[in-house]
């Protein structure tokens, strides 16, 4: 191998040997047991190095292997299709935000941590929130960690976990928490309204040793959560902190959960700005109350506003102490590598949109989800399983199996939405979602149901 | 230049909007009103900044100009492997963009052959024999691994097994993992020659000790030689030898975890395998088992049934679920990219070349005596850590010091003050992608701060100069009187109207 | 900072590629010898540099932020439009970018739709009968005009007609196309408030009289509201009325060239229609016509034939083809978008709002009384210019010193020197994309440079202090024993192996 | 019309027309005649302001009217189908390139100003000349340009074209000349060999009053013209001007026209790495020897270097004396606004693939051009109409109509070669046409033959 785009010595080989002064690459490894080199090629890739153009090409035929949907995914879970700004993908392609790395160095990454103070603001508006941190890996994770903190601080080991909480999440918060013997409960939910059961709330809430309640607005099915603030009052009667999940979106029609006094919220920066990338990176967000308790326990980084030895205004981590290179197996959590970028995305969405487009935007979702849920529900005997009032995400019962549902779609290379039960799933419809597709997914839909119950 | 707040471009109470949102005006009239109660909806709209698409570009156009990347200069940031990034990696996050997670598999067959793909490639990279692609980071993999040693020790009813052993050299994260997961942690002492003390590691080794976790070549940029024998001493104690692949970049391709006796591995693929760091994240991890291990990797993992890639591989024990989904796909796609590029003949040119590189640089440098080495006579593999003791103690120039003259010589610094058993610590990785007349630039640049230091301490105490802001106030950024975390409270402080961080 | 030339960055005379070939073998088998005759073949390589991948890019990069561009802060360049060009833009050359243009026409109705639509939208909005976008700039359709003028006329057996008429404020294309295409130019001067001086007109239009070029708004921003009556003036000789579209920014929607009276018109899409400058080009642009002078636009055309799309539009007395191919395609997709984005509504608050911020900026600054004005009671449109004679007679600061002295504060400077009637021009044109504050800032700072060039003129001329290079020598520059436009001839030159330029 | 993404000040104009102190936009515009105002909206677009989500759907459904082919054309005509590297759209779509001007201040356009000398200077070394302009629109007005360009320098009225130059290259020039009364005395080819015929040359040199000579090299049907040289020296005899028209990227493997002391040199960008864009825009390449005579006369825009009041060098526009804006009628030509930013393109191709990547692309174009020749012609009565060697395109004679197998190809999504006549065609084939590829246009075209013989 005497050249290659990337390895740029290649050619030097021997004179930069020589101003070491040993005489074969092979030396520097001389203190390497015999028995653990490898002295053969590693089977991977091509087997040789590919040019740019073959690696186009092998990358063109694995997009190839997936199929093209003829409309945008009718699925969510808490990932969600949206349009996404040019804007936004060509601010986070600059070189000097995309190959940086975590600002050690405030002097010279003044633009870095000015774009994350900012993500942290603009999401401390959009939460009414004082303290937001630059990002963790996704909500689940943000959650884990949420309860994680929620145990560091109050000591207690019981967690109340809705069961009309994202499942996914859930599962990540059980990974978590495997190490530490935090307990969770779940907490029913009303099966006609899809809201939390308050009375199941009560009496879990009646455990001892309770350390957090959670709850998640809109929950899973897209519901709204009425009594969201009832919820956060148990909690502080508990002396349990309250931790509140959200998607960042509806926030744009509802309350914040600052203005009821979440002690911790967490959620997902996926709805703002960024594409679905099978599942990750994702964006997850994370802040908590004006408490030094609590701010004090929390994980990730942060950046904040000081001034240099002219007394000019700057930005720098703040509250490194908590930190893991720092405080090591003290430290609040192990995060280092976070979604930096990712919130910048964030920060760039939300600057584009503005106080006005988020309402806009918000609202056209619940035009668009409130439009595919009643065509849907003007089928025959196709209804809505619960009762409350959605956005975004929303639960469909079907008279015929949903899987032949389905498999139909697939055949109209339509993705659905998630399976819930073998006749009902939940849809997600956004504003990529144009009335001529959600048209197309009813008839679809519809004709399957026709045919199966005319057969 | 200095730039405005974002909260602080729009000063004239303008209505803009920087994005139009597409309305669809039949939906509208079909639905007509919204059903929300009354009680949740949101009486003042947040208080975003209302911009032009053009304020907005500029703005952070302009902020982008005030940082610095791989690809304005080099970054030599021990540990951090702050390598090239190939630009056609970003043509590969094609193949997942537009994908939804939990889409059909069958809609997906291309994402789910390259996770495979990647799986079996990053086995044969590490000698392990399977891979788990689930975890968003290092650390999180780390963690996973931890927690795979937990359950590991659960399982074969050894609960006894309280204790985990890490090198005193090892990254933060090592001890974070270790505690997240329930973990006491022990330090092992490194020797005189940098590497792990293996008196004290047969000392401290008993039944308690539920796993080493270790980085080899470790911090100091050594390898570990002893490794086959840590390796049995561990072993003997019914303990998982647990490898932080950090570091693997310096022996990529020249020696594996696996074949050095190591039980799980986690990679980091934003260091290793080229995923742009972007200003902090996102990354991408891998975490890799051995033997009866591999039960509890994360899930879910990918397999081929009947010619269809499935995400159904669950493996028996496992320890659950990472990250949300999948881990960084989008990420995998860069690292898939890169490593078609590099070739097995690539892959062992980056062990080669970034250790050529590091050992050059030293070479360049050896002969200011006030850069000391540990065992100054072994060579180094990815990265060296240096100490200006001297510095400190004759001119009062510490590592921050030459760190912030760097800067001003246009070089990103090095990591500084790690590992924290060498005192004044400059930690330098130059990767295998700078050319030769980077490294003698920066060499060049290294050699004159520590001239400068000697002859003007004063002056170098006060940079950097070069910047757009001078060196900043940390105790002001972190004082519960004058912190201030988000705008809002920036906003607050101003009137007077915030109270005391407590 | 400074940034080597791209012929330094090696200088270890290490052999290395940006970009690997791919070859095939299979082929290489084929095909063993290469049967160039021998007289022909290279023997030395092209004296081309040898670098990675990284070196390049790094290289670039840093070039790049030693620019400056309307994405960075205002270019109130006069006369050149330096809107913003959205981001939405870039996308829409995935319609043009890969297609040869002699495919098949049936592979590219996509394409030749939207170059019909645009043909349509630019006719229009010209209030032309037809337009063709075969033109690959501003300057070449105007060149194209002019030839249609001369084909038109010499079709009318009047080969008599010699002269163009070119206004004084014209742009100094206009007089260079009409020498291209043979005509000997004559100048028509303006009178007192800036617009063309009607008597004069009326004295030197006759016979010999092609065509008159005009620019309405003329480059002092001002409509030449006896457009109607020049018009009549001009028909009567049997002349035709050439419009320059590259002022119509500030009546845009608001007034069009066609019923104006002009027969020809030429648009600028890099000014009016938000094509990026690109640092000097690329641009697109139009030519348009009305009446018998449709039969003289370039070919080809879009036509829609049974509802296909068709290239085969040749008008009958076509001037031939300006550009090799069809024009700049790929800048025509830019513009398309860009008038998607608009709509009609927005194409008429472009004419409204560039006006308003032209004029804005006038009120901001009609204090400073050594920031002169011709007709200073008439409205601007797109463009306003000042004069600061004053400035250079009384304390020897030219236009010149205070375009530096702009780009000291941050911003781009305007035109200056132009039109030549004014004596110290500058020439600001804030487009409609700018805001109010940056407005405000730009009203700022110049006035604190009129007040610093009144109270301490001397550190004006030092100006610009704050970019990465001083004032430069423009004799040095040009001079025959000087002169270095290549590399080549640099490396001769330090050599002293090079002979004057002469 | 409240709100704009592009226009800032929607809400702001009661309060800006105060400042001005008017009370109407239609007060600014009152100097334009009543009669002319168009009180309407125009009839352009999609009738209202499209958000950007529905321009992206525009854009989406124009490329889905385009018909995506199965292999990259192979057509050519002098632009050709090329890889593009990754780095070079990354470079140009830097905001500070893309969106900066003409640099008027070169102050604070050393990066643009050092990028086009480095454009400049790396071309020359491809050419082996010693000043190159910094760009024109193409091939076919560099051309013209260098026709009126001699016409200035000595007067004369005639030039010699090849009739084996690029017809389309020739079409522009007819066009441009047409004010000057220059005409174009067009030069016969050996229809054995293809190339140039020195016989005709000789005679047509003869006529008085030639202002230049014009050689293509490698000619319109890709043919190498082996007596080049011999053409320059005829012309040097006439005391006529040479022009010579070159493919850049055959630069890799023959010789300069430097070096055999050409006046003038045109040629097209385009195939170091640019897109086919529909055949524009592309990038005019011009070069003239170290001569004072030509450089004057010289079209288009020049950087050179220079030096700073402190001494330390620096790049801005030279020789402006030239030029429209400051000469007007008596400029070298009206070329403003040229290809800068392809420049860049070129500059960092050329920097990219270096001294040994472009002799290896240029071998790879050679071998692959030559496979698909051989592969032609061993189909039946398949036969390529000259004798002498080529580059990169080819003409190939067929025993059926070639429209006949064009339709052939165009049902597959192939686009064939460029129809000369009847029975031939001129192909392009280049280091994107794969084997595969290769091998498909082939089987296609013998599938079509024996279809055709048999019937």
């Amino acid at each position: 191998m005497y050249k290659h785009p990337w390895l740029p010595n290649l050619d030097l080989i021997d004179e930069m040997l020589k101003e070491i002064g040993v005489n074969s690459l092979d030396e520097l490894f001389n203190d390497i047991p015999a028995e653990i080199k490898i002295n053969r090629l590693l089977n991977v890739a091509k087997g040789k190095p590919l040019s740019e153009y073959e690696i186009e090409k092998e990358i063109n035929e694995k997009v190839k292997k997936n199929v093209e949907l003829q409309a945008p995914p009718f699925i969510g879970a808490g990932i969600c299709p949206h349009y996404i700004p040019n804007v936004v993908k060509f601010i986070i392609g600059r070189s000097e935000f995309y190959t940086s790395y975590t600002p050690y160095q405030p002097e010279i990454s003044q633009g870095l941590l000015q774009a994350l103070f900012e993500y942290q603001s603009l999401m401390a508006e959009l939460l009414d929130m004082d303290v937001v941190n630059a990002s963790m890996y996704d909500w689940g994770s943000a959650l884990a960690e949420a309860v994680l903190m929620a145990n560091r601080i109050n000591g207690k080991k019981t967690v109340l976990v809705p069961e009309n909480a994202n499942p996914f999440h859930k599962e990540v918060v059980r990974t978590w928490i495997g190490g530490k013997g935090i307990k969770i409960e779940e907490v029913k939910y009303d099966k006609n309204s899809g809201e939390l059961d308050l009375e199941d709330l009560e009496k879990k809430s009646n455990i001892d040793d309770i350390s957090a309640i959670y709850i998640q607005q809109p929950n899973f099915f897209g519901i709204f959560e009425s009594n969201i603030e009832h919820v956060i009052d148990v909690a502080k009667h508990k002396r349990a902190l309250s931790i509140v999940g959200v998607n960042p979106l509806s926030l744009g029609l509802i309350k914040p959960p600052g203005s009821y006094e979440a002690d911790i919220v967490v959620g997902d920066g996926q709805e703002l700005g960024l594409p679905l990338n099978f599942g990750g990176p994702l964006m997850g967000v994370f802040a908590v109350r004006w408490d030094m308790s609590l701010v004090r326990q929390m994980p990730g980084r942060i950046v904040g506003i000081t001034k240099d030895t002219n007394g000019k205004m700057g930005f720098t981590l703040i509250l490194q102490t908590r930190e893991q290179f720092i405080k090591r197996e003290k430290a609040t959590s192990n995060i280092t590598t976070n979604e930096a970028l990712l919130a910048i995305a964030n920060a760039v969405y939300l600057s584009l949109l503005g106080k006005e487009g988020m309402r806009e935007l918000a609202e056209e979702i619940y035009f668009r989800s409130h439009y595919a849920a009643k065509k849907l529900t003007e089928i025959d005997n196709v209804s809505m399983p619960f009762r409350s009032d959605f956005f975004e995400e929303f639960a469909i019962r079907f008279p015929i199996e949903y899987d032949k549902i389905s498999n139909k779609l697939k055949e109209r290379k339509l993705q659905g939405g998630l399976k819930l039960s073998d006749y009902t799933s939940l849809f997600c419809v956004t504003e990529v979602h144009d009335k001529k597709s959600i048209d197309l997914l009813v008839s679809t839909i519809q004709e399957m149901i026709n045919g199966v119950e005319t057969s | 230049w200095d730039e405005p707040l974002i909260f602080e471009l729009n000063n004239s109470g303008a209505n803009r909007q920087g994005l139009l949102i597409n309305k669809d005006d039949e939906i509208r009239s079909e639905i007509k009103e919204m059903k929300i109660p009354k009680n949740l909806l949101r009486e003042n709209g947040p208080n975003l900044p209302s911009l032009s698409e053009l304020e907005v570009v500029r703005h952070f156009i302009r902020l982008s100009q005030m940082n610095f990347g791989v690809d304005v200069g080099i970054m030599p940031l021990g540990s951090c492997t702050m390598k090239y990034n190939p630009k056609i990696e970003e043509k590969a996050t094609a193949i997942t963009e537009s994908h939804h997670p939990l889409e059909d598999e069958d809609h997906v067959q291309g994402i789910l052959e390259m996770i495979y793909e990647l799986q079996n490639w990053f086995s044969e990279i590490t000698g392990m024999d399977e891979c788990s692609l689930q975890v968003p980071a290092g650390s999180a993999g780390e963690f996973a691994g931890v927690l795979m040693i937990k359950k590991y020790h659960e399982d074969h009813n050894r609960n006894y097994k309280d204790t985990m052993l890490v090198a005193d050299t090892a990254h933060g994260t090592n001890p974070a993992s270790a505690a997240m997961a329930g973990y006491k942690v022990m330090y092992v002492k490194s020797n005189g020659e940098g590497l792990v003390d293996m008196d004290i590691l047969r000392e401290i080794v008993n039944d308690k000790t539920a796993g080493f976790m270790l980085t080899n070549p470790n911090t100091l940029g050594l390898f570990e030689e002893n490794i086959l024998e840590i390796s049995k001493i561990i072993h003997s104690a019914n303990a998982i030898l647990y490898y932080d692949g950090a570091n693997l970049n310096g022996v990529l391709g020249i020696a594996r975890p696996g074949d050095m006796g190591f039980d799980i591995v986690h990679l980091n693929l934003h260091k290793t395998f080229a995923v742009p760091h972007g200003g902090g994240g996102p990354g991408a991890g891998a975490i890799c088992a051995k033997g009866e291990l591999v039960n509890y990797l994360p899930y879910p993992m990918v397999e081929k049934v009947n010619g269809k890639y499935r995400l159904s591989k669950i493996p028996k024990n496992s320890v659950g679920k990472i990250a949300t989904f999948y881990g960084n796909v989008g990420n995998l796609a860069r690292s898939f990219a890169y490593l078609l590029g590099l070739g097995p003949q690539g892959v062992q040119m980056v062990g080669k070349m970034s250790t050529l590189a590091t050992n050059y640089l030293i070479a360049k440098l050896r002969d200011i005596k006030e850069l000391e080495l540990i065992a100054p006579n072994r060579h180094r593999k990815h990265e060296v850590v240096f100490s200006v003791k001297q510095l400190m103690e004759n001119y009062g120039v510490s590592a921050n010091d030459v760190a912030k003259a760097l800067l001003d010589s246009g070089f990103y610094a090095p990591t500084i003050y790690f590992p924290p058993i060498i005192e004044e610590a400059l930690m330098i990785e130059p990767t295998e992608t700078e050319s030769k007349e980077t490294l003698d630039m920066f060499a060049e640049a290294l050699k004159k701060i520590v001239e400068d230091a000697k002859r003007n301490p004063e002056q170098l105490l006060k940079s950097p100069s070069n910047t757009s802001i001078a060196r900043l106030d940390q105790a002001y950024a972190n004082h519960p009187s004058t912190i201030t975390p988000t705008y809002r409270v920036l906003k607050l402080r101003r009137m007077g109207k915030i109270n005391y961080l407590k």
